[in-house]
């Protein structure tokens, strides 16, 4: 249903969130945001926890997140061997907190914890779509 | 302190690489030693529980099948799983069964045999251990969790790999004791700043061995226990909690929630602190969790838990000696099997059975023991 | 009757073939139903228990990922296995850890995605459902299984493949009424008779169709029930037993002696007799598990269940009601899910909020939840 | 280590009871006896749970046995598709209880509980071996 396309191995193909996908493709990447109780999910969730609601709208992650954490990661799982050596980073945009990788552009010795550092869509091979951190 | 629920019997198989047998086998092997050390037979049993983590097993629904082979039928029996701590999930289970009057004696078997499949199916399975929605399709691996937590460590409190050098070396140290472990040599502080790096800052020497392997615990009622065994070994305290599975759900990477709370839950169970625990095993499946334990368990200030091994306070002898058995780096961690070998080395302890590594006198011991990358949190303290 | 540990919620997603949204979702669903019939947030909960059979996910430890999405950190969580049995081994652990102490509030939530793998994958995983070294070599599936009983019943007793159809005829004409049944058409005596053999004597229609699905039971303390509740639902007994999971290791095919043993324990607990019971619910994977269901119950005389389903005493209005919300047959068998859903029927019953199926004035009511075939035996009695 | 020979798909390659595959090639059905207990198993256990002990040896399985309960499979797992039908049966032979197929040469009307049946090895293809019931 749509979700099968995220990421470089894809292990689930249905979710209710999967406007995600379509949102990704536009060039955005979004969380969602409950309608009752307005809390904000990254990653996005179908329903709030808080109030037992499916109520929730799509909301942008924009500007400038910092980066809380990262690891050069040499030895990788099944499908994801062409890929190593890859850095994968926490990055706190105001509160809301995103996982992902670091470009491959930047070489480790740049990357400094607290670094400042945005979100963007990264197309991969075979239709698949996913998003990546670049310095902001 | 309570005296409701006691440990009667514990039994461990050798932890290996590439066990010889099948999982009904492996798991007879610590078994079999519990119920002699508990000196009960299967008629005596009321309930057992089988704790593995199940992707590594072709047989579905082994708790069944398992149960079959240890002669526990037909008394109740079933499997619980949190991962890594799945065998102290159990104890805190066999615990509320027994308290709760439901069962008198109950069996808690961990085991895993992780040699079951193919290396190349165990690192398709390694993949799916995170959120498999939103971080698995990133190439996620535990290694690359637990490193982002000691970037996040060294980042807030100025630790640094170096002290993750120094676990890594007690470890070894006492692993060389340990017959039933799968590491057994030497290691120099050079060779593990020196080595290959895993996953920044995490290098070869700072995770823990696959193996397969066995544990077995049996709980008894108060009264069973004054009945039939001579030197019981009580449950004061079990404290277990949660954290989100997903990096983005927690508040902070520089330690782990999980085992925070569990741990002030045991405490206050127990009615005892930190400073009163004589002996303790935590779960160190890398360097960087253990530091993390000294601090989550309270054995250090957060932020101070490198001056503990920094100053050798966690060896035989200092202040709390942490994981003198060798510890999961130097065990190995066949992951259903591991809290229960840790329950076992207390319990050794208490019973002042530990031979080489015996803490004298030890009256109070703790179980630290973490399922994924600090998801679920089991504490557990005993005394004699 | 006793009055400790009390159900103050029950919840259930729509059973369904190919659920359009992922299992954390799923799970959401029968979740926020269940806390809103208790009146409760997240807040009020102590521990979290997942049940599911696990090898239908690619998400590995699904309860960690689970209670984060349910909003259940840091209380703990664990997952728990007996395959079709699972949510009320779920059950019997809840009621323990209460009734120990150990927590007020727990959250007992079971679902499975069956249509999660590929149906090529699913297939590989049901020749694995038995011993793997002794039996699954052979081709063996739990229509199989059943088949062996099904036709050792009937030896030994005298019943016949007639009997069974019956028992479809009545779980087809009460799935019509139950819209979060995935079967809802009616089935006439002549079709069953007449369907394609899947494993002789069992057809077609003796086999329950998979699901998805997810369930969840709210258990809370006497003083909680008491403060928070208005018509709470008391665990009167709670049975199980297990039985060798090889044929081999059975004494007789004619039953299942873990739902025997369960059954006996179940009434001894809560000090009733099967006279008592106003309505069950009871584990019809197949048409024959139900017969077997209704003698290991003490419903009937061993040999003489065929009776009572010729005789009409398991229709509403009959002797003892049985699976009047159309039971696995109908509703389909979302292996997790399940025994949940098999309780949220006897409690809305014994809330006197069943409607269309409501049996007027039920007191007592019992839940029969079987793990694999027969390997896993579980019995609930509950009363208002 | 022996045992991945056993049956049309195997699931074990490791056993302590993997001589059972030894004794199969050299024509026998064995089931193992507790030297200390003098309970026997079949299927074979290296263990007896009785006695907590691993002093176990093999006797074999022979003579005439009693159909218990047998079922015709119309569909099969995984890997035995080109096998259906075959008919599974249960078997005691004077308290042993062996789980197999029925002889291919058997058709479903002559098969009645309570017949006499033989158990004996049968070879498969691609060097695997398993047994079946035969009429005594
Ligand atoms: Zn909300
Ligand atoms: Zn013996």
């Amino acid at each position: 249903m749509g979700f099968e396309k995220f990421g470089v191995v894809s292990f689930t193909a249905q979710t209710r969130a999967s406007d995600f996908i379509d949102y990704l493709e536009k060039g955005e990447i979004r969380g969602t945001k409950c309608n009752l109780c307005g809390r904000v999910f990254f990653p996005p969730r179908a329903d709030c926890s808080w109030c037992m609601s499916k109520d929730v709208e799509w909301i942008e992650i924009k500007g400038q997140g910092t980066l809380i954490s990262f690891t050069k990661v040499n030895y990788a799982p099944t499908g994801f061997e062409g890929d190593v050596p890859y850095i994968l980073a926490l990055v706190d945009f105001d509160g809301i907190k995103v996982f992902g990788r670091l470009s491959k552009d930047l070489p480790e010795d740049s990357v400094k914890v607290g670094m400042a550092l945005k979100v963007t869509p990264l197309a991969l091979p075979e239709d698949k779509l996913t998003y990546e951190f670049l310095p902001a | 302190m309570p005296k409701d629920v006691a440990i009667i019997g514990v039994g461990q198989s050798y932890f290996v690489r590439g066990y010889q047998g099948s999982i009904r086998e492996l798991a007879f092997d610590a078994y079999s030693e519990a119920m002699k050390d508990a000196g009960i037979g299967p008629e005596d049993v009321g309930a057992s529980m089988i704790c593995t983590a199940p992707e590594y097993d072709k047989q579905r629904s082994p708790s069944g099948l398992i149960a079959e082979y240890l002669g526990l039928n037909p008394q109740p029996t079933f499997a619980i799983e949190t991962v890594c701590s799945a065998s102290t999930s159990g104890l805190k289970v066999a615990y509320s069964m027994i308290k709760s009057g439901l069962h008198d004696i109950v069996v808690v078997l961990g085991f895993q045999k992780m040699s079951e499949i193919t290396s190349a199916d165990s690192q398709e399975r390694m993949g799916r251990g995170a959120d498999i929605m939103w971080e698995s399709p990133f190439g996620t691996m535990m290694p690359a969790y637990y490193a982002l937590h000691a970037r996040a460590h060294f980042n807030t409190y100025g630790s640094s790999e170096k002290d993750l050098a120094l676990i890594r070396v007690k470890a070894a140290k006492y692993g060389q004791l340990n017959e039933r472990a799968v590491f057994r040599k030497g290691v120099e502080f050079d060779q593990v700043i020196n080595a290959d790096a895993i996953a920044s800052p995490l290098k070869k020497f700072d995770c823990c061995a696959n193996a397969d392997g066995s544990s077995c615990m049996i709980l008894a009622s108060a009264d069973k226990a004054k009945e039939i065994c001579k030197k019981p070994v009580w449950v004061m305290g079990v404290g277990s909690a949660s954290a989100p599975m997903t990096m983005t759900g927690r508040d902070s990477l520089a330690g782990l929630n999980a085992a925070k709370e569990a741990a002030k839950t045991a405490y206050e169970m127990a009615g005892v602190s930190p400073q009163d625990i004589d002996v303790a095993e935590v779960h160190d499946c890398f360097t960087i969790a253990e530091l993390m334990a000294y601090e989550n368990l309270g054995f250090a200030e957060p932020g101070k838990g490198n001056e503990l091994i920094q100053n050798g306070e966690t060896y035989l002898g200092g202040k709390i000696p942490v994981n003198v058995d060798g510890g999961l780096l130097s065990k190995g961690h066949p992951i259903g099997a591991t809290g229960g070998s840790q329950v076992r080395t207390i319990v050794l302890q208490l019973r002042d059975e530990a031979g080489d590594i015996q803490v004298p006198g030890a009256e109070i011991g703790l179980v630290h023991n973490i399922g994924g990358v600090g998801i679920y949190g089991n504490v557990v303290i005993l005394g004699r």
